[in-house]
């Protein structure tokens, strides 16, 4: 069988691919998607413990997870519509009124 | 003595209303007397004081047939703090009763009269509605006499001292936004402030005599005191006596205190004859009478008294002669007759006084209230002749009378400076003359009034005097009888003068010629009180001693002798002095601006009568403008300047404000801590200069450093 | 080598190429589409891992409903390609070489330090059955219904919110 | 529960629930908040008389008592400490009683920022009541300071021109005097075990020396607050610059909490100092009383006259309380209440004409009798009362302290000398100097100038409206009330100055 070390590594890998994205992409939607395979990530690693451990509780979190998931995709897809219309880009580049 | 028997104490309950009666009817006059007319408002307080007229009849009666015993009425606590026990409680004996029938008798009459003479008053005034107030006060008056002669403690009768003070105060400044003549001024009140404090002066007395009275005597109640002061030291009894007598001297109008008397004369004449003449100021020899007991156990006390009372009879006397105002001769008349029952009662001849007081009462109230019809008189005169001849008035006249009231304003020393030249003064004597043919019912009853005050036999005022004088004589007291007996020459020299120029003669006025005579429901009252005049001796005459024997049951008493002697030569005296001044004033009669008979022989000393031997002017540069000068130093020198200004402000502030913000803000603070902490900040900020281009705004640029924060610590977890 | 193992590692690759794929197309369409890959990818580990309720959220909600969701706001916007820009131009190898080092050092710990576990074997019948959904619901209504609950109020706020959000103003 | 249900701690914080009605209100709704606090007040003051009625005038200990444990960490033994007695009853009532009175007489004179003015007096109350019934010195000593806060904003921001100098002034000199008290309160709550004052009176036995510097202390707060000459010259800064009310409250409340407190602590506490302090506390109340008389008759300012007449009226109740008899304590706290509805009066009046005249000159005005003749007779009587004419309230008072004073100055007495009494009756005269100087000056005469002065402003000058005669009458019953019927008054405070004057160690 599949030893769980494996699915582990692919989580990690998966994981630092999606933080390398946000890090270098400068379109704010792929910087989101980004973010979903992270947690995408984090989910395969907890239903491979989960299985492990014969519980369920990696499962439910994993569950509760998807759902703050659509959540915040929702409200982050409507910022950046909003964002959008006011500055008609979305590059992240550009977005930098944080500057101290 | 069935009545007796009914009558025991039968109308002991009424007491109480000796004093609410007036109330109520001030009362109502406050509350109803904007809807009522002057005649209800008059009449009404007439009826309250009427009513507590009433009720003394029956408390003298009830005394009577009660053969003089002492009554006492209790009607609520006062006061009460540990061992001081004070109760608002009315005696009624025969001294307090003598003393109701006269106040509230006299006052009634004059409530009567001064229907009769607001009513002009105020309109000749031009303030119709200060109608009310007058009766106001005036009930105010008689409520606060009652308490004074009713109250069974030295405590309670203080409430009504001061209470009267206060009447005398309001009824002085009735007229208060202007002076005699009607002139805006603040003479009025002044007369009035002054007459109030004079009198809290002689409070001070009063107050002192009662602490030391508690603390050595153990209470204020009139017989407790009486009992106790047997057994203590004579000492005390002498510091408590002269200490009453400063009282006495500020309520009686006594020397030192007199001063305020003659001003008062700016109240209307009902007020001056109620409260300056017949009631409120005798309640000093009151005082004395009722304090009978003290004063007996400490001969030197009561000769101190008796000099006092002989000296101020003399002094006032001859300031008297000096005058030209119709009210402030009787002014002076009645200090100097008041200086007679004060030598009297001090002389333990209180009988004697009492019954100076009653018919002094009687005659001072009726001479003051002729004088008033006389001023009202010459009023309708002047307003008649101001309506129908004011143009027509002569150069020459209105010449003289600026002169005159020049003069006016410098006699009065607390008169205001500005006057108008047409101002006529219709209580001047010299604008007078010949009035008994315009007005000759006031004539005759002035005329009563006058022979009464000389001591002529046989008015009431011969009676009495007489009695005072020969107590002196037979008591021993040799330098009192004969400052009295030349004070009773003066009296009948000035009042004799006073007839002369008022009735006499040509008018030296044409409001004198054209002065009309006064209305029945001011000259009735008067023929009352004439009538009492007469008959007044017959209290007591000799021989019969009715007021000794009534007297008796509360005071120690010894019935007055009647030495023929001394009757004869007091009057003798009288009759010469009546003499001399028709001599002087009624043989040629007084020409309008000739200048008083007397100056020239008499020189300086009638200017020093004239001018009240200045002692006005003495107090005012001794005690009057020194006080201000203090107050005035105290407040803005000592208590502004140096205390508020420099002391606080300067010193404590300054010096505070010296070391926060020089010593320690300057120096310690911006040259060494502050020095410190910005070369701190300096640094910081060149260090945050520097990180702050790290702070690109670049959201990636931050998630990168959050990957090396991860990183970083999955490498510390892995070299751990 | 099992047969379990052989697809793993097939499965594996697959997803770590549609990940890389995600990562480098120029194209956010492509982008997005390689994402949906991968999702699908993981949705077949859940089933390999017992968790077939999982497997078809992650089916349903992410390769379905989300991932539409990005092509629509992809298309709405029309920026599938962005410029080249050259700001900040360290970042992308900063970021290449953290990323690596993070890989390294997660691998490392997991094989090296990590305490061994057993092997994924036969999962057991209660979860690796379609009892796995009765299961799960009866824990998800009883255990957790207080979550359950507080997500459904999050996701009803969710969307008011991005209706907030996005709505016109009213001038 | 039961904490807040004690009468005297609903007393005293009932106020607090009238402000937070008024913080939820629209500053703009200004007659509302007006309402709102004066209901607040009546109530208050309707609270004190059923604590008056459940108070038991015979028995001479604290009444009423509400006693928890509140702070007893570190070893000290803090309590919430309420309690009220003959000494302090009086007063309690005095304070419900003239706030509704103030704040009735801001009607029209505050205008702007009513619902913080209303908000700060409200506080003040509670402050002031709780002062009066605070048992525990520490309690006290947070309500004492607690006062300053709402009346240094009275002062400060609807005072007159120079409000914030004197609003400082006012906060300082209190505050300095306070840290002294503030220190001796600390030694004897730690030394003693216990804040409670009864407990500490019933301890006792403090050595003699240690007396004289904690009576020092402790007379430092409460002198300059009473004032005592010379310590009173923030008085006439606050008074002149305060807005009526607020000097109404100054003059009627705040002062007396200085003699209540020598009341209260320094005489129970100390008696061995107090004893010995007696002549000298009687000196400096001798030199008060004609010191404050004189300098007030030479005032331009009728404010300022009122304000000095106080350091005077003062220095009678001092005299007496300090004479430590039963006339004389009786005598300074009737007189307490006497100088709070009397001078009181003398401000609310004072303030009445201000309002339609904008000047305290004493010289503008003249003949005001005849055009305002009921504003006219009631000044009057309130002057009166305040000279101290018998059958007024002001004479009871002034007579039995100086009666008292009197008797301890005899042979035996604290006192030593009846000078100090026989001097302070001559202050009865230099009342009425200044009094009726005042009231000449304002009432009698010929007009004024300000009559002519207000007619340019388009609008005559008016008598008393039926607000203000609202505002004035109910302190007129009193002044006859207390002027001829004291015994229900004396009869409340008689044992507990009975008691008080008994633990004294005088001969």
């Amino acid at each position: 069988m599949v030893p769980v070390n494996y699915y582990i590594i692919l989580s990690a890998i998966l994981f630092t691919i999606g933080a390398v994205g946000v890090l270098i992409r400068r379109n704010p939607l792929v910087i989101f998607m980004s973010v979903e395979l992270m947690l995408n990530a984090a989910n395969l690693a907890m239903v491979a413990f989960s299985s492990v451990y014969k519980s369920f509780s990696g499962q439910i979190f994993v569950f509760f997870v998807i759902a703050v998931a659509a959540a915040e995709v929702a409200v982050g897809l409507a910022l950046i519509v909003e964002i959008f219309k006011t500055k008609h880009n979305i590059n992240v580049d550009e977005m930098n009124s944080l500057k101290g | 003595m069935l009545l007796s028997e009914q009558t025991y104490s039968g109308f002991l309950f009424l007491a109480p209303w000796l004093v609410f009666a007036p109330v109520v009817g001030l009362l109502v006059n406050i509350i109803f007397g904007g809807r009522l007319s002057e005649k209800a408002i008059g009449w009404l307080a007439s009826a309250a004081s009427g009513a507590s007229f009433v009720v003394s009849v029956l408390l003298a009666m009830t005394v009577a047939g009660n053969h003089g015993e002492v009554l006492r009425w209790r009607l609520a606590e006062w006061m009460s703090v540990g061992s001081l026990t004070i109760d608002w409680t009315f005696r009624v004996d025969s001294l307090s009763t003598t003393m109701m029938l006269v106040v509230s008798g006299v006052g009634t009459l004059i409530h009567i009269y001064a229907i009769g003479y607001m009513h002009e008053d105020v309109r000749f005034k031009n303030d119709v509605g200060r109608f009310r107030r007058f009766f106001v006060f005036l009930n105010l008056f008689i409520a606060m006499m009652m308490i004074l002669v009713s109250g069974d403690s030295y405590m309670m009768l203080f409430v009504g001292w001061e209470g009267v003070g206060l009447c005398s105060f309001l009824l002085i400044g009735f007229w208060y936004e202007m002076d005699t003549l009607a002139r805006p001024s603040w003479a009025n009140s002044n007369a009035a402030k002054k007459a109030f404090i004079t009198n809290r002066v002689g409070d001070f007395g009063f107050l002192i005599a009662g602490f030391l009275m508690f603390w050595y005597l153990g209470s204020f109640q009139f017989d407790s005191v009486f009992e106790a002061a047997k057994a203590a030291p004579p000492g005390i009894i002498v510091a408590i006596t002269l200490f009453m007598l400063v009282g006495v001297a500020g309520k009686s109008a006594q020397i030192p205190l007199y001063v305020w008397l003659p001003d008062a004369m700016a109240g209307p004449t009902p007020v001056s004859a109620l409260i300056h003449a017949a009631t409120m100021v005798t309640a000093g020899v009151y005082l004395i009478t009722r304090s009978a007991p003290l004063y007996t156990l400490v001969p030197q006390a009561q000769y101190i008294v008796a000099m006092t009372g002989a000296v101020t009879a003399l002094f006032a006397a001859t300031i008297a002669v000096g005058q030209y105002d119709i009210k402030k001769v009787l002014a002076y008349s009645t200090i100097s007759q008041l200086g007679f029952m004060v030598a009297a009662v001090g002389m333990g001849a209180f009988v004697a006084g009492m019954f100076h007081l009653v018919t002094h009462a009687f005659f001072k109230a009726l001479l003051f209230l002729s004088a008033g019809s006389v001023i009202l008189g010459l009023e309708r005169g002047h307003h008649h002749l101001a309506h129908h001849e004011h143009k027509k008035e002569s150069d020459d006249s209105r010449r003289r009378r600026s002169r005159e009231t020049l003069r006016q304003a410098q006699d009065s020393a607390s008169d205001s400076k500005d006057h108008h030249e047409e101002v006529f003064d219709p209580g001047d004597m010299r604008n007078m003359g010949g009035l008994r043919k315009t007005m000759p019912v006031t004539f005759w009853l002035y005329i009563i009034g006058t022979l009464a005050l000389a001591g002529i036999f046989p008015f009431a005022g011969f009676w009495s005097k007489d009695e005072i004088l020969a107590d002196a004589f037979t008591e021993g007291f040799g330098a009192v009888y004969w400052l009295l007996t030349i004070a009773a020459f003066f009296t009948a020299f000035y009042m004799g003068r006073q007839i002369w120029m008022v009735f006499f003669g040509e008018a030296r006025h044409e409001a004198a010629a054209h002065a009309e005579e006064s209305k029945p429901i001011i000259t009735v009252p008067l023929m009352v009180l004439a009538l009492l005049s007469v008959v007044g001796g017959a209290l007591n005459l000799p021989g019969l001693h009715t007021l000794t024997e009534w007297l008796e049951h509360t005071i120690e008493v010894h019935a007055g002798e009647f030495v023929m002697s001394v009757a004869l030569i007091s009057t003798g005296l009288a009759l010469l002095a009546i003499f001399i001044s028709w001599l002087l004033y009624g043989r040629n009669p007084l020409k309008a601006g000739q200048p008083d008979p007397l100056k020239k022989p008499l020189g300086f000393i009638f200017t020093g009568m004239e001018n009240k031997w200045f002692v006005d002017e003495a107090y005012w540069a001794v005690f009057v403008d020194r006080y201000v000068d203090i107050s005035r130093f105290l407040a803005d020198v000592i208590d502004w300047r140096f205390w508020h200004d420099w002391f606080h402000d300067k010193v404590i502030a300054g010096t505070y404000n010296w070391l926060s913000n020089i010593a320690l803000n300057d120096y310690a603070d911006q040259r060494g801590i502050d020095a410190f902490a910005n070369a701190l900040g300096k640094w910081t900020q060149s260090l945050s200069a520097a990180m702050r281009k790290v702070q690109n705004g670049f959201v990636r640029s931050y998630a990168l450093s959050v990957l090396l924060g991860v990183v970083l610590i999955l490498g510390y977890l892995l070299l751990k | 080598m099992t047969v379990d193992l052989i697809l793993f590692l097939i499965l594996a690759l697959v997803s770590v190429s549609t990940a890389l794929g995600m990562l480098l197309s120029r194209n956010t369409v492509y982008s997005a589409l390689f994402l949906v890959l991968n999702f699908v990818t993981v949705a077949v580990f859940y089933l390999l891992l017992g968790a077939p309720f999982i497997a078809m959220a992650q089916v349903t909600v992410y390769a379905g409903a989300i991932m539409v969701l990005f092509l629509f706001v992809i298309m709405l916007l029309g920026t599938e390609v962005l410029p080249a820009s050259n700001i900040l131009p360290w970042q992308k190898p900063l970021a290449g070489g953290l990323a690596a080092v993070l890989a390294v050092e997660a691998i490392y710990l997991l094989l090296v330090r990590a305490r061994s576990v057993a092997q994924v074997t036969s999962p057991d019948v209660a979860i690796n059955s379609m009892d796995n959904l009765r299961e799960m619901g009866k824990v998800l209504f009883s255990t957790y219904l207080l979550p359950f609950e507080v997500t459904s109020i999050l996701l009803l706020v969710a969307m008011v919110g991005a209706i907030v959000l996005t709505k016109k103003e009213k001038a | 529960m039961n904490f807040f249900l004690q009468p005297l701690t609903i007393l005293t914080f009932f106020p607090l629930l009238g402000i937070l009605v008024i913080l939820f209100m629209n500053s703009e709704m200004k007659n509302a908040i007006r309402w709102t606090a004066l209901v607040t007040s009546l109530i208050t003051f309707g609270i004190s008389i059923w604590v008056l009625t459940m108070f038991t005038a015979s028995n001479p200990d604290l009444q009423l008592v509400a006693k928890y444990n509140w702070i007893t960490v570190a070893g000290w033994n803090i309590q919430y400490h309420m309690g009220v007695d003959g000494l302090s009853i009086l007063l309690v009532l005095l304070t419900a009683f003239l706030t509704p009175i103030s704040i009735l007489s801001t009607w029209t004179a505050v205008e702007e920022r009513v619902k913080d003015f209303m908000v700060f007096f409200l506080l003040l109350e509670v402050g002031m009541t709780g002062v009066f019934l605070a048992q525990d010195l520490f309690l006290f000593y947070i309500f004492w300071e607690f006062t300053l806060v709402p009346m240094y904003f009275l002062i400060g921001i609807w005072g007159g021109p120079r409000r914030i100098y004197a609003a400082i002034k006012f906060f300082l000199y209190t505050m300095a005097g306070s840290i002294l008290m503030l220190l001796a309160i600390l030694w004897l709550g730690i030394q003693g075990q216990t804040f409670s004052v009864p407990d500490l009176i019933l301890k006792g036995g403090i050595p003699a020396n240690i007396q004289w510097w904690l009576f020092l202390a402790f007379t430092a707060a409460f002198a300059i607050k009473v004032p005592m000459w010379p310590l009173h010259s923030w008085l006439p800064d606050a008074h002149v610059e305060a807005p009526t009310a607020g000097s109404v409250i100054l003059a009627g409340v705040l002062l007396k909490m200085g003699t209540y407190g020598f009341l209260r602590f320094n005489i129970p506490l100390f008696p061995e100092a107090t004893v010995a302090a007696a002549p000298w506390i009687a000196l400096f109340a001798a030199i008060g009383i004609i010191y404050g008389a004189a300098v007030s008759y030479a005032q331009a300012d009728v404010k300022k006259l009122v304000a000095y007449s106080s350091v005077s009226h003062l220095g009678f109740v001092m005299l007496g309380m300090f004479a430590l008899n039963e006339q004389g304590i009786a005598g300074g706290i009737l007189q307490m209440i006497n100088h709070g509805l009397s001078t009181g009066a003398l401000f609310l009046l004072v303030g009445m004409i201000y309002e339609q005249t904008h000047t305290r000159e004493i010289k503008v005005y003249g003949g005001l009798w005849k055009i305002t003749p009921i504003f006219g007779s009631i000044m009057l009587i309130v002057a009166l009362s305040s000279m101290g004419l018998p059958g007024l309230n002001g004479f009871v008072g002034e007579f039995t302290i100086l009666l008292g004073a009197w008797g301890a100055g005899m042979d035996g007495g604290p006192y030593g000398s009846v000078w100090y009494a026989g001097i302070s009756a001559a202050g009865v005269i230099m009342a009425a100097v200044y009094i009726l100087y005042m009231f000449q000056k304002m009432f009698l005469g010929p007009e004024g100038s300000i009559v002519e002065e207000v007619k340019k402003h388009g609008h005559a000058l008016r008598d008393l409206n039926w607000r203000e005669i609202a505002t004035i009458v109910p302190i007129l019953i009193f002044i006859f009330w207390i002027g001829l019927y004291p015994a229900p008054f004396f009869d409340l405070m008689a044992p507990a100055v009975t008691k008080l004057v008994a633990a004294l160690p005088i001969p």
